[in-house]
């Protein structure tokens, strides 16, 4: 799999999660790629933090309205049924749980299901955004990234960078398998085909368990 | 109470070393001309409270570029590589609050509120300073109010009186920055007569606004 | 002076306190009759917390609108510019300090600025309503009523009923006269002509300080 | 997801013991027809929240009078007798709590907070058993969210998805009850199809609600 092929092979799996009527939140990045692989007939609504629900895809060329962007700045529209309000409003129902599942990479995750994404200190500092809430009132917690960067794993004992979130991730999705964060620890419940336990095992520091009834990672 | 103004006339109530809030998410919503006369004042040693600082061209972030802000509250920076410069050589005080706690704190203060306990930012840096609560087993952060001196909001219709009905996502800040200061001005995209806007319609209450500037587009 | 010609009186001189561009919040009975004396050109906004700002008259018989009523279930109005919310925005106007001035009743007003007004115990609990909230958000109080009930004080050295707030009265207006609560207790200000002093002093149980420049109540 | 149901299948959610809130003042912006099918059905020993009881004859009070209540919050119950007699005689147990605290109240469960800052009531009876803050020189009652099983409320206009415009003085109470209950029927004076609501105008989301009932007058 090129990058490209990767990254629609992860969206194409954390789609699968999304139930019928489930109102969900996407980060920039990858995550918006899960958008296009929502069954045919199931109604999931997507959140915009900065202030819609019923986000739907980029305009056509030249339909672009500068009133209707995304929490990215770029040019979306919005769903016939979907719904525009203030970040007060979004961000109560975010933290108020209303939203079912969030889905957003990470620079780092651990297998106590702490998250960092905000801040590397003294190189990178953007802030983090609505990640810090969306993460904490989210039903659903989902973490979908490359598994490692430059070879090295993302996947931790414990993060090193300033946390987003502590103990709120549920699922990690990556091109090598899912995730789960349980009471006993990180358990790879899927994996994909094209690798062995023990190549996820070598690109993870966590102690990763493996599921009794590990099953392959079907998009 | 005439409260239609110019531009110049409006900003000239806001001074160096004031705390302005101005609306706007990335640009989106954001008074763009009040920004423009701001930067032209030229007035020094604000305090900027603002989702993200936009970019180095677009929205809140030419105050910055223009060495106009000495302390920032925002929750995003990332689009803005001038403020991250002078946060990180110091000529700057950022503070970086979760987007959902900016919002309540203004609110908060608009709504005459003391705090509020939120989970966000619970095991995490924002905790630093802050009071933590034990509520029926969950953990909370005691987070204070947020008050401008001024807020500088956009409208996309606005009536005579200051009512003011928003389009799109254009909402996001404007909404409890409008509650949160002592002086309020809003730029208008379309201004109207009073008895427009039906009052079924109205999100801002023009109660809030004291100047209304624009809308002759 | 009958009861429906001091209601009437006092109403006026309250309105009299009121400035252009104020909003204010009358409570039942007689505060709702000072609308009815804002000058003419003068531009003041009334607010109705059950969900309104700009409570207009009642509605000629026949135009009512099941959907338009005030705090006090009646029938009523809204003028043109007016705006309707909830609850909770409502009292985040009120809590907030965004409303100008808040008229109402007593059972009990105190020398030091306390207010009772929700409850006789074992005999009314009506409950506060929005009262408690409008007393301690509004810039200022102003307590329009009757000077004594059934020849009894009701401006008292410390209330004994249940209070509704605490030390946040500015001023009290009745029949007989205009009274600040100051830091130096209570100040008699204007007495309606109808009065001397000394009936005053006697239908007031407060230690009431008698202002040097004592002036005519005019309405 | 068909969220159109009839009344019965809606109340059909509701048991004995569980905590209702329903939306209205003074009967203005109640979802009636919900109360009487919930009169009909009986279901008993009931914690009801409200802004007031209405009166014998209207309103949530018909709950009161028909003793299906055993806990009632509320702010105001003066306009109706029975709610004070049973209350007097120990038949009811009442919380009585400042309007914008019971606003506020369930716009905290609705939003995820832990908690809120209040000046209301410091100073009072209100105080008793509430932790009291010092924030800036000023004293404030930390009041708690409140969150019912089912809220029972009123749009004026709702579409099939449940976003829901409201109309006049109706609001009130309605819209945060919306947000802060585990089930959400909406009783709809008008229903149109998704589409017929201009995202700019609706109140209350869609994904509030879970049943919408009426709308067929």
């Amino acid at each position: 799999m090129d990058k490209n092929e990767m990254k629609n092979f992860i969206a194409k799996r954390v789609a699968k999660e999304l139930k019928d009527g489930d109102v969900v939140n996407l980060g920039i990045g990858l995550p918006t790629l899960v958008a296009n692989y929502v069954p045919e007939g199931m109604d999931v609504t997507f959140q915009s933090e900065n202030g819609f629900l019923g986000l739907g895809p980029a305009p056509e060329e030249g339909k672009e309205d500068k009133d209707i962007v995304n929490a990215g700045g770029q040019y979306v529209t919005i769903k016939e049924g979907g719904v525009f309000f203030d970040s007060a409003t979004s961000f109560g129902i975010i933290r108020g749980g209303h939203v079912d599942a969030t889905v957003l990479g990470a620079l780092q995750v651990d297998q106590e299901g702490n998250l960092a994404n905000w801040m590397i200190p003294g190189k990178m500092v953007p802030g983090m955004g609505g990640a810090m809430d969306l993460v904490v009132g989210a039903k659903k917690v989902i973490v979908a990234m490359e598994h490692t960067v430059k070879g090295n794993p993302k996947i931790l004992k414990k993060c090193t960078l300033p946390l987003t979130a502590a103990k709120e991730v549920d699922l990690i999705i990556t091109e090598m398998g899912v995730m789960e964060v349980t009471d006993k620890g990180l358990v790879l419940t899927e994996i994909n085909k094209e690798f062995t336990v023990d190549d996820v095992k070598a690109a993870t520091e966590a102690d990763l368990i493996i599921s009794e009834d590990l099953k392959e990672m079907e998009v | 109470m005439n409260k239609v103004v110019s531009i110049e006339e409006a900003i000239s109530h806001i001074e160096d070393g004031m705390t302005i809030a101005i609306g706007g998410f990335l640009g989106c919503g954001t008074p763009h001309k009040l920004v423009d006369a701001l930067v032209e004042k030229g007035v020094k040693n604000l305090t900027l409270i603002c989702n993200d600082t936009g970019f180095v061209d677009i929205g809140s972030g030419k105050l910055v570029v223009n060495k106009q802000i000495k302390t920032l509250y925002a929750s995003h920076i990332g689009t803005n590589k001038e403020t991250g410069r002078q946060m990180n050589e110091g000529e700057m005080e950022v503070h970086l609050i979760p987007q959902g706690t900016l919002a309540e704190r203004l609110r908060a203060a608009g709504a005459g509120l003391g705090g509020f306990l939120t989970p966000t930012g619970v095991g995490t840096v924002i905790e630093e300073g802050k009071q933590k609560m034990e509520i029926d087993g969950k953990e909370y952060l005691l987070e204070l109010p947020l008050k401008a001196d001024v807020a500088l909001i956009f409208g996309h219709k606005v009536d005579k009186k200051g009512n003011i009905v928003y389009r799109g996502a254009t909402r996001n800040f404007n909404t409890v920055m409008a509650t949160a200061a002592d002086l309020v001005i809003v730029e208008a995209e379309n201004l109207v007569e009073v008895g427009e806007i039906d009052p079924n319609d109205v999100v801002t209450p023009g109660i809030f606004v004291d100047y209304i500037v624009g809308g002759d587009k």
